[in-house]
């Protein structure tokens, strides 16, 4: 990895695509889908401009060239029918992957999703094999509607699951992984890693299991549970905090649902102190569950409050000002994370 | 596509199982052994079993609830309809979902979900599957003149255009939306004018004459096969019943009630059977009398059916196992050496 | 109030409305809505069969009669053109009430509601006081369609405010104080209460502020933390435990978000203890919340695990057994309540 | 319903102004100081300008982002917009929303989110109020050619239709959704004959030629106005740069391209006022040079205009008081008195 990104920095563009070997975000998932429509003629894609123009980031480019576009479709403004054609598809058993052009626009199809897709095997045995994906997330001032981190409605969704990478190697393997799944999978990027971050990706075929988190920083004084590009906030803070003597061990959760409760479990159990960080709003985020989860089964190790640093309940503003002031970073993380280890 | 006499009689003898099938129903839900609601199909088997009719095995249809001639059509026996509207362990869903929920891809039938409209899509995406897949197959699904206010219905349905899909889908006028009459779920004229929206031909047809509905039915479905893409052809009828059993249709006219059942699909086609003398009233009294008796035994075993084991209820959310465990009793966590 | 019904009892249906001056839970949301239609001139309901038919569960049963069809409008089958007109109107200056038939369809005005009303007074200034209402919940074998709790997804959508009441009193307190509301309220009721709870409501004029929980049942050992249908079984299960000595305290939360965190606090500073009782499916439900604040506000109080008991993570099965196991009850809780304060 | 010069000319204006305008935050956009996305209008001016100027005092318009024009007919300054683009505190939006995300009913405008179709049924609602409260008020939208394969535009549409409301929709046919051409997004003729959906007219007109789309409109607002119910009005047009100025809109035929810019609405306009006398080609300088003018200082003014105060990022979620308070340093729990 190439170092972490800094919200709200430059956006050094295209032009930090795939230099002497290294793969940038944006690439990888690309290279996953690639591989695994190279792999298995049942996986295809459809969504708006994702043929011809590439994807409104580009994450599809040239695979049209590549696959025709009887795997690469085009398809009219309606993430209904785009989702609900993927569940059909799959009933039959290929392996669509649905992209929403930002994942805002996720609200148009949350019926098809919380309800066609996410129950079907349940209640006619029927498993809808699909991937949804699409680019989440703030810090490029992209306004309300195209900024949003919806997935914590979805892993309150019994039959999907979630996951979101921080890193290109994850990218590419949890987008193999999550065509492979016989269940829904909602793939969710963010759009500000697209080609802030790149590394060195192995040649051979991998895959990034689905239900496992990864520690990215061993620490002793406390816990920083976070997934997405707060990962690389969390870095950020704790090198800062290391020079101040606060050792913090980094927890990517990687998959939201199903969660990997054993490797955030066995941290804090460890550190004895938590911070849920993420880039979503506040109330009813992906932090309240994890906070549920310690608070239920890791009792006895805790040895202060819970705390959440996240975005607060509000839209995400548009102005840089007010944007800058909404999302978490690392001085708010280092904030808390200071009052914490003195507890 | 002239039908022979044999499917003429086939034809009959499926409206009838729907309509007796349908007063079995009846019975159980007064004496309380159907679970929720019931939707009734009466005055509206024509529509149901004249298009379903028309496809060739190996097409896959997504009915809505008031569709129980199709799953007839497909080959659902009465027992899976009652096993299921009696929430039992061996009907087609298990006890997860209710009424005509039920449906596999490789029994050719697609469960619907309660919301309407969202079953257009779905099916237009089995279509797409199916092309790719270079299968020789035609979908059909139903949608009523409420139905047709919702998005889902526009988004598939241009979707389905679009990529000049084989699916038909078979509009039901039949007057209402629960409580909601024509007039205040759009100011189209008929619902066969929704097609120009999509570039695709539109028709309307009677749906309370049987083999109008299949010949109607059968253009569609040939056009679909032979890369025509969509069709929407609007069957007009009239919903016999409430909305559900529980509901007395208050808001129904007398008059108007008693138009449509001179109309009554199955009286007329039986007419037709015997002024064509296809078959004679004893012949017909003959078959009546046989479903009659399949479906008393039917009823019969359904009845003896078990209902499902309380564990199900956690069975099958994901492939591999689920995690949605029952509660476990407080403390969950390990103690903490001190 | 009437006594605390049984998950899986008989409904003893329309026959028990309103005898002598008690009112039905249902009753008192239509008395509430006429009350408030009477005030103010600019209170309309819209919905489907709401209005000739009186609804689906006869909420509005003879509003047609006394305010008219412009005022009670029967609409097609379109959630999203029912919630983008009641948005239109209220930024006009209307109050419009809109009925979702089953409070499932939510999911088809997921856009709507979520993007258009929730943000609209953050980004352009201009509220939208207005209140989406339906019925939620299970027990009464509706299916997986017929049966959900959405409600966490709303709690997580900035800009809405969340109530679910429990009793006839708060159902016409809270509907009447959500009409008012300068923001837009969803306002869940629980279909299994409908006809089955009665009480004497004043006969002046009353409404229920959201923001506020009420404590149900007053205890020392233990405190269970729940709202709707559940605060029945809370208060079953209290009694029960009250033979063996547990002494539990059940606080309803009648209000969602904003949360009452107050009341919360207070409660669990005293009984040291919680339980988090909802129907609605475990992961990221509102208890996943009120543990996230117990364990970040109230940490040095806490001498237990805090404990969800909750639906688990399925769709909401059909047949009865399968009903019955999901849903939690007075014996689950009892279960959960005898370890915890035992702990 | 005919123009009085006066009148002609104040349309030459605003599309001139519309025109220049964007011209200004392209000039803005290359130096960095637009944050965010740049969607032009241009070679589509008259069809928001036509369409808007068919409406009275007291109207109510839902523009979308490509629908400059509308905003400054209905009296925004070029300073709303540029300060909008900027982000400015003093923008109408406070830097809340981006491009033309910004409105208020008092001002006659409602803001559209991003999420296409949503606005029809907001603005049926509007027309709905309006027609509650006994105001004489016609509201308009648009919608490009993508957002109609939308749910929310199916839905919109035909409540508005059922309810006969005064609400005239807009449909800009410019060939193009972002890099999607009209034939993938619907196998309709054309977005007219969507209106058969919905039992309402539809009307396909030029809309590059601004006198032809305000009879048009006008049609559309009168019947409105009289109680006539909806109307569809497809505007033929073309979208002259790509989908934002990010887009280099490859996909696009050169030849097209040329054969529209030969229908420049602008220059047409202008051909036709001086033809017909209205204006020399000196008066229409005149009002080209003024306009410039005008607008550099707008363009000066918001960019002396101050960014919001990062504070303001948690105000007005709600009316009163907001929750989502910035986070507070751990441990936020009081002490326990041991
Ligand atoms: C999206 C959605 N909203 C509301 C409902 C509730 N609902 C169930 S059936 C029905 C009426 C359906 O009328 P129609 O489509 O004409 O079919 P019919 O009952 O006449 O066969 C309604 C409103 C639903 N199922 N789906
Ligand atoms: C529901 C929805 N899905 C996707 C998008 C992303 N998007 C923004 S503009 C656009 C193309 C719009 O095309 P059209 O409606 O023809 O309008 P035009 O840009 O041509 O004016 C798309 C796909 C959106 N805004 N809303
Ligand atoms: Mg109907
Ligand atoms: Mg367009």
């Amino acid at each position: 990895m190439s170092g972490a990104p800094h919200l709200g920095g430059p956006d050094p563009g295209a032009s930090a695509t795939s230099a002497k070997g290294l793969t940038t975000y944006v690439d990888a998932i690309r290279e996953g889908l690639r591989e695994e429509m190279a792999r298995d003629e049942s996986v295809f894609l459809l969504g708006e401009d994702i043929g011809v123009y590439g994807g409104a980031f580009k994450v599809t480019d040239g695979l049209i060239q590549e696959f025709g576009e009887e795997r690469v479709i085009d398809t009219p403004i309606a993430e209904t029918a785009i989702v609900g054609a993927a569940v059909g598809a799959a009933m039959m058993g290929m392996r669509p992957v649905a992209e929403m052009q930002f994942i805002d626009f996720i609200s148009c199809a949350f019926d098809m999703i919380t309800n066609f897709a996410a129950k079907s095997r349940y209640r006619t045995g029927v498993g809808v094999p699909l991937v949804i994906r699409g680019p989440s997330g703030g810090g490029v001032h992209g306004g309300p509607f195209h900024s949003q981190n919806p997935e914590a409605y979805f892993a309150h969704t019994p039959g999907l699951k979630v996951v979101q990478p921080a890193t290109a190697y994850d990218a590419k393997g949890l987008i193999k992984a999550a065509i492979r799944d016989d269940d829904p999978v909602l793939f969710f990027e963010h759009k500000f890693l697209y080609r802030r971050i790149k590394e060195e990706l192995p040649s051979e075929d991998y895959i990034v299991p689905i239900g496992k988190a990864a520690v990215r920083r061993e620490g002793r004084d406390l816990t920083v549970v976070t997934y997405g590009a707060m990962m690389w906030t969390a870095l950020e803070a704790a090198k800062t905090l290391e020079a101040e003597g606060i050792d913090v061990e980094v927890v990517d959760l990687r998959t939201l649902f199903p969660l990997d409760e054993t490797t955030v479990l066995e941290s804090v159990s460890k550190t004895n102190k938590a911070i849920l960080l993420h880039e979503a709003t506040r109330t009813g985020g992906i932090g309240a569950e994890i906070a549920a989860v310690l608070s239920e089964r890791c009792f006895e190790y805790l040895d202060g409050p819970l705390v959440r640093v996240t975005a607060p309940d509000t839209p995400v503003p548009y102005s840089p000002p007010l944007e800058e002031f909404f999302l978490p970073n690392s001085e708010k993380l280092c904030r808390a994370a200071r009052a914490l280890a003195a507890y | 596509m002239d039908l022979t006499r044999d499917q003429r009689l086939e034809l009959y003898r499926l409206m009838r199982l729907n309509r007796v099938v349908e007063e079995k129903l009846v019975n159980l839900y007064r004496q309380g052994k159907v679970v929720g609601g019931l939707y009734r199909s009466l005055g509206q088997e024509a529509t149901s079993i004249g298009s379903a009719y028309a496809l060739s095995r190996g097409d896959i249809v997504g009915p809505l609830i008031r569709n129980l001639g199709v799953v007839l059509v497909m080959g659902y026996s009465p027992r899976d309809v009652i096993t299921q509207y009696m929430a039992r362990a061996t009907s087609p869903s298990g006890g997860k979902d209710c009424n005509l929920h039920f449906g596999r891809p490789d029994r050719g039938v697609i469960s619907p979900i309660s919301m309407l409209g969202a079953l257009i899509p779905v099916m237009a995406g089995i279509a797409l599957a199916g092309r790719m897949q270079k299968k020789d197959l035609v979908t059909m699904t139903w949608i009523g003149d409420g139905g047709t206010s919702t998005g889902a219905f526009h988004e598939g349905l241009n979707f389905a255009a679009v990529q000049k899909l084989p699916l038909v889908v078979i509009a039901e006028n039949n007057g209402w939306a629960y409580s909601t009459p024509f007039h205040k779920q759009t100011a189209a004229k008929c619902l066969a004018d929704k097609a120009a929206a999509y570039g695709i031909p539109g028709e309307s047809v009677d749906g309370n004459d049987v083999l109008a509905m299949y010949a109607a039915a059968r253009r569609a479905v040939d056009r679909a096969r032979s890369g025509g893409g969509p069709t929407l052809v609007e069957a007009l009828t009239y919903r016999m019943k409430g909305h559900a059993e529980h509901d007395a249709q208050a808001y129904v006219r007398k008059e108007e009630l008693e138009a449509w059942r001179q109309k009554d699909p199955l009286e007329r086609y039986a007419r037709v059977l015997i002024e064509s003398k296809d078959a004679t009233a004893e012949q017909l009294a003959a078959i009546d009398q046989a479903i009659g008796q399949d479906v008393d035994r039917e009823v019969q075993l359904a009845e003896q059916s078990p209902l499902p084991a309380p564990e199900v209820a956690l069975q099958n959310v994901y492939a591999n196992g689920i995690r949605g465990v029952e509660i476990e009793p407080a403390p969950t966590g390990a103690r903490r050496p001190r």
